[in-house]
């Protein structure tokens, strides 16, 4: 074993960031620099930053939206602000948060470094896609704050191409080129990991977060598309009012929602398989012990991608669909049970008997294990046919996602942001407060979103500005937790920020974790690696180990 | 331009240009039975037709019958989903 | 052709994210394929619509596919066919060294291109003129059956969306022929013109699949 | 049985009202499968709870263990949760299943919804808006049909909900059983004014329902409505027994299979019925010349339903 080698393999954690080479953050200072970048570190910095200021608008109308919950009568705003509120907050927090968060982010910053390669394939695409959901979602945004759209996130037809005010078409086009550029992401990972692998870097050597990050690219690749396109129609039925979707020419209001669902379905993937990468990272680091059952986490990310396109009717069960198509995708929906359980069994597996360090970000990761668990089984009960027809569109429906999306996508946000943020800035964010911060989001979040089941299965319907007053206990309890949880989500943005000035200077492997993006320095120079690395050892060889098979 | 050279040409240029005589040949046929409309079911036939087409272009003017087995499986991918949106949708159509 | 015989070295230069030359071009190669996947499941969509409304209204989509200009459409096949014979020329020729000849190539595909999209607007100006355009606010011809409307409109979507296809892979030809004029193009990009051959078949290969379902299938 | 009052009477109520025998039979379901869930998450809760605690890093404990792979053990955790749910798939499927197909002898109520109320019609022609009488003991079937966007009438208290779509009928049925006064709502968001298109549905015993429906009063039946309406709008002129124009006889239509010009039959469903009034020229029948004008945009969605009730109660002369 060369010298380089045995750097790769154990590398020295003392290692400061000082006594290095100028890294990516520093190599350059202007604005020029920045705006006109191909560093994939750099681009993922960039949509970091620009995903916080959309997830904390989308937050903001979320609180707004609770606030008017608080009495039953709808005072506090009046109808159309409401429904004007929960659109703004479907809409960015779906199209413009939560698909992009860790992909765009943590999957442009890391998957490079985690394969050993000098950048992604395509650098310049990779910038122009941050264009692109610039432009989208600047547009959007604006339409949403001047003018008000009120059709939800789903768009569904004939009310959002006849009823609705005009704004829906800018909203739409914005959102549609948002698309192009999930699907520009979407095919630059794909032929990274595909081509851009060091040597020695075979597929079953590749940590999971890129596994799932595959997934998910597929998913980029193979939906965006068709939701493109359905956006287009309904653009066009609105504007030239061509009437696939008008039931008064014969169209079917029922085909937008195939054609929506079988990319939006999916989409729940691209927000949950990423965060199962990022725990899965995290579970492995923080019990310091091989991931149990390796090849089969990994298959089942791939499983999940491909699954996830057979059930999207399940949206579907009471609007017209025929029986037929309904019990199939039931069916077909239970079957996503499968790789789910793998994924979840085997952290707890992974676990039991490692040495186990409760920093903040295993705590988010943990933290993340539950939520799921509970979003996922939940999930379950809306695929059951007689269930749903009594669950369906109602606040049963609004928890259920929640905590998939907030409890399953957004900790694991947070935890990976945690992990790697010595990586991403070379300074250490303040333990203590993490650690405050992570517990604060996770009562928040269970106080907020736990009534909301109930307040479902009792039957309330979503998206109501007016309730029935024997809802507005629980919806009162609802909306006391999400104070405590946008408190807590005040704790990491400022700590953080904080950090990046008065933070310990980070070493090279703070976490003694393994995988190749420890490997070089924090913040690694600009094109990651000093030299190419070459691999000749399995993920995750943490000192815990099974002894050898005799 | 040589006799070797266009030798070489020919030996280059044979795959495209059988493919565009096939393809024309076959657009023939579409046409005629577009035009005549000779049975009922005739787009049975016209379908048949358009796979080959679709075949001819894939294979040999994509030139995926040359390429590695990834590219391969990237060309029959899109293919594969068209057909996961067409089969479930109709699921629901056709027994509405 | 003194050009011809005096082939040019035919190579790529490395880009500074890749380490070899052959990881260069697959990367080139599988990246033109994952998009075309995309642009397939985007046309897809269309597809099912037109499906959908053939089993919905068959004798509504019938009534209307009659008035579409059937012999536009099969001429406007033939032409991307041997547009795509010419791509292939180009491809083959590039490999080859031979310059002129594959700019000769490229410019015939732009232009078989571009009489592709003369021909279209001619049938459009047809429909225009036949009031066969129900999307205007004008009158139109089959205003009795107002379903015909709703085949009618996914027709002009998606040679619409086609078209913009064609108009985009034009104008890149044309940049790309204007590069591939300057010496030194093919000993530095050759694999340019290879990976932009691929999204030339494919425009032909949705049009071969376009034609068939708006214009033929049960007239 | 007593009537409870209003539901707002409930200041806190964790337990939804269920009405009907059906609910009754959800509740059990979800009952069910919530247990099975507490089965399959309560020990990866206290697992990684205990595993955390008991194996933290600066604890001297043994961490010998076996394989890193165990195929049989993961098969095992993958496919036991995955068959034990399967079950719940069967029940609730089976459970759909009956929920599809309403008894032939249910009470018909129409169900109009648009922005932002809901109009129900009973069989005698009493209508009401936003508030809906039904028996108690019997199985209501609803009919429904949307005016403008997708609505959905949602019966919390009898487990049901079903989407009402412009352009086509869909149906929900269910058999009250207990007397009382619920809520009924719009679940599907449809406007400004999604959230108060709501309303109450009561149920009475046959007694009160059939006292009820005395008191609602109504001139005509929907049927009776219907038959005006027919000779209103003229159809007589082609469909009725003295017409001279070949038009396809209506008389024992409803419920038949109808055989098409391009080949195959349509059941003649309210769907179909409608449809050919409003779009004479979709599925052409076989033998006869399309020369039907369309009502498109001419009969309302009210008088349509009462034309349909019209023609089932068209009986064939001889029968």
């Amino acid at each position: 074993m060369s010298p380089l080698d045995s750097l790769y393999r154990d590398p020295d954690t003392a290692r400061i960031t000082l006594d290095r080479p100028a890294d990516y953050l520093h190599a350059e200072h202007t604005l020029r620099s920045w705006f006109f970048t191909t560093d994939h570190k750099r681009i993922a910095l960039l949509y970091l930053a620009s995903i916080t200021g959309f997830f904390v608008l989308g937050a903001i109308a979320a609180g707004l939206v609770r606030l008017s919950l608080v009495v039953p009568n709808g005072v506090i705003f009046t109808n159309d602000t409401y429904n004007k509120l929960f659109t703004m907050h479907g809409v960015i927090m779906v199209w413009f948060f939560l698909i992009p968060s860790i992909p765009a982010t943590f999957g442009n910053f890391l998957i490079p470094l985690m394969i050993g390669a000098k950048d992604l394939a395509f650098p310049r695409l990779n910038l122009l896609s941050w264009y692109v959901f610039m432009t989208g979602a600047l547009f959007t945004m604006v339409v949403l704050i001047v003018g008000g759209v009120d059709t939800g996130w789903t768009f569904y037809a004939p009310f959002s191409t006849t009823y609705s005010n005009f704004y829906v078409i800018p909203a739409l086009i914005g959102v549609i080129i948002v698309g192009f550029s999930s699907i520009l992401t979407g095919l630059n990972f794909i032929v990274t990991i595909h081509k851009m692998r060091c040597p020695g870097m075979t597929w079953f050597r590749m940590p999971i977060f890129v596994w799932t990050l595959y997934a998910t690219s597929l998913i980029f690749l193979l939906g965006t598309p068709v939701i493109t396109l359905a956006l287009i129609l309904l653009v066009m039925e609105r504007a030239f009012h061509i009437g696939v979707f008008d039931p008064k020419l014969g169209g079917d209001p029922v085909l937008f929602e195939h054609l929506f669902w079988f990319y939006s379905h999916p989409a729940v993937y691209i927000m949950v398989l990423p965060g199962m990468g990022v725990v899965t990272e995290l579970v492995a680091a923080f019990s310091q012990k091989r991931v149990f059952g390796y090849r089969f986490v990994a298959y089942a990310s791939i499983g999940l991608a491909s699954i996830t396109f057979f059930v999207w009717g399940h949206h579907m069960f009471v609007n017209g669909q025929s029986q037929l198509a309904s019990t199939v995708f039931s069916f077909l929906s239970f079957a996503v049970a499968v790789p789910s359980a793998v994924k979840v069994y085997n952290w707890t597996a992974t676990i039991h008997k490692g040495a186990i360090r409760l920093d903040t970000p295993m705590l988010y990761a943990m933290g993340y294990i539950g939520l799921f668990v509970l979003g996922g089984l939940t999930g379950l009960f809306l695929a059951t046919l007689a269930v749903d027809a009594h669950l369906h569109d109602t606040y049963f429906v609004v928890a259920h996602f929640h905590y998939i999306m907030v409890g399953g996508t957004m900790l694991a946000f947070l935890g990976g942001l945690h992990y790697w943020w010595p990586k991403f800035t070379g300074r250490m964010y303040p333990e203590a407060w993490g650690r405050v911060g992570a517990l604060l989001i996770f009562i928040g979040f269970n106080v907020t979103f736990f009534p909301q089941f109930i307040l479902g299965y009792l039957g309330m319907p979503r998206r109501y500005h007016v309730y029935p007053p024997e809802f507005q206990l629980l919806n009162v309890l609802s909306s006391a937790g999400s104070t405590i949880l946008a408190l807590g989500y005040f704790f990491p943005m400022i700590y953080l920020v904080w950090s990046l000035w008065f933070g310990k200077r980070a070493p090279a492997n703070p976490w003694q974790a393994k995988g190749l993006e420890w490997t070089t320095s924090s913040p690694p120079p600009a094109h990651n690696f000093l030299a190419i690395p070459r691999v000749d050892f399995e993920p995750y060889d943490y000192p815990i180990k099974a002894p050898e098979r005799a | 331009m040589t006799r070797e050279d266009r030798a070489t040409l020919w030996r280059h240029m044979r795959a495209p240009v059988l493919s565009f005589v096939a393809l024309m040949a076959l657009l023939a046929v579409n046409v005629v039975l577009g035009a005549t409309l000779p049975f009922r079911a005739v787009w049975v036939a016209e379908a048949v037709v358009v796979v080959c087409m679709v075949l001819t272009v894939l294979l040999v003017s994509m030139e995926v019958w040359s390429e590695p087995p990834l590219v391969r499986v990237f060309s029959a991918l899109g293919f594969f989903w068209l057909l996961i949106l067409f089969g479930m949708t109709l699921v629901d159509y056709l027994t509405r | 052709m003194p050009d011809a015989v005096t082939a040019e070295a035919v190579d790529i230069e490395l880009a500074e994210q890749f380490v070899t030359k052959e990881q260069q071009r697959d990367v080139g190669t599988l990246g033109m394929w994952a998009w075309l996947v995309t642009e397939l499941l985007l046309f897809a969509g269309l597809f099912l619509c037109a499906l959908i409304l053939r089993i919905q209204f068959p004798a509504d989509v019938t009534l209307a596919t009659t008035h579409l200009k059937f012999w536009i459409g099969a001429t406007n096949t033939a032409v991307l066919i041997c547009s795509s014979l010419t791509m292939s020329g180009a491809i083959v020729l590039s490999r080859l060294g031979w310059r002129r000849g594959m700019l000769g190539c490229m410019l015939a595909t732009a232009c078989l291109g571009t009489l592709f999209l003369v021909l279209k607007g001619y049938e459009y100006y047809q429909d225009y003129d036949e009031n066969m355009m129900p999307f205007l606010a004008r009158p139109y011809a089959l205003g009795a059956h107002p379903s015909t409307r709703l085949f009618l409109d996914i027709y002009y979507v998606t040679t619409g969306l086609h078209g913009v296809h064609l108009i985009t892979g034009v104008s890149i030809l044309l940049v790309l022929t204007w590069q591939a004029s300057r010496p030194r193009f093919l000993q530095m990009h050759q694999n340019r013109i290879e990976i932009y051959g691929l999204y030339w078949h494919f425009i032909d290969l949705i049009w071969i699949i376009v034609f068939p379902v708006l214009y033929v299938l049960n007239r | 049985m007593s009537v409870s009052g209003s539901p707002a009477e409930h200041a806190l109520a964790l337990w939804p009202p269920a009405a009907s025998h059906a609910a009754t039979h959800v509740d059990y379901l979800i009952l069910a499968f919530t247990a099975v869930t507490l089965l399959l998450t309560v020990p990866i809760f206290l697992a990684i709870t205990y595993f955390a605690l008991v194996y933290r890093a600066n604890r001297r404990v043994d961490r010998t263990h076996g394989s890193d792979r165990n195929v049989k053990l993961e098969l095992s955790w993958m496919l036991i949760p995955f068959f034990l749910t399967l079950t719940f798939f069967a029940w609730g499927a089976q459970m759909f299943d009956t929920a599809k197909h309403p008894p032939a002898n249910a009470l018909r109520i129409e169900a109009i919804g648009r922005q932002w109320m809901w109009k129900f019609q009973h069989p005698g022609g009493q209508a009401e808006i936003n508030d809906l009488h039904v028996p108690a003991g019997q199985p209501v079937l609803v009919n429904m049909i949307s005016q403008d966007v997708i609505h959905s009438l949602y019966l919390p208290s009898f487990r049901v909900q079903m989407e009402t779509l412009p352009g086509r009928y869909t149906q929900l049925w269910f058999t009250a059983n207990l007397p009382g006064i619920y809520r009924l709502y719009c679940s599907e968001y449809c406007g400004t004014d999604h959230s108060v298109m709501d309303g109450q549905i009561t149920v009475q015993s046959p007694r009160d329902y059939e006292h009820w429906l005395s008191q609602a009063g109504s001139s005509q039946s929907l049927a009776a409505g219907g038959k005006r309406l027919f000779a209103n709008y003229g159809c007589t002129g082609c469909h009725g027994a003295a017409a001279t124009v070949r038009a396809p006889m209506l008389a024992g239509l409803y419920g038949r299979p109808v055989p098409m010009e391009a080949g195959g039959t349509v059941t003649a469903s309210d769907d179909y019925i409608r449809d050919k009034i409003l779009n004479p020229d979709h599925n052409l029948i076989a033998g006869y010349k399309q020369v039907m004008p369309s009502f498109a945009g001419v009969i309302p969605e009210d008088e349509l339903i009462q034309l349909i009730a019209y023609i089932k109660t068209m009986q064939e002369p001889g029968s």
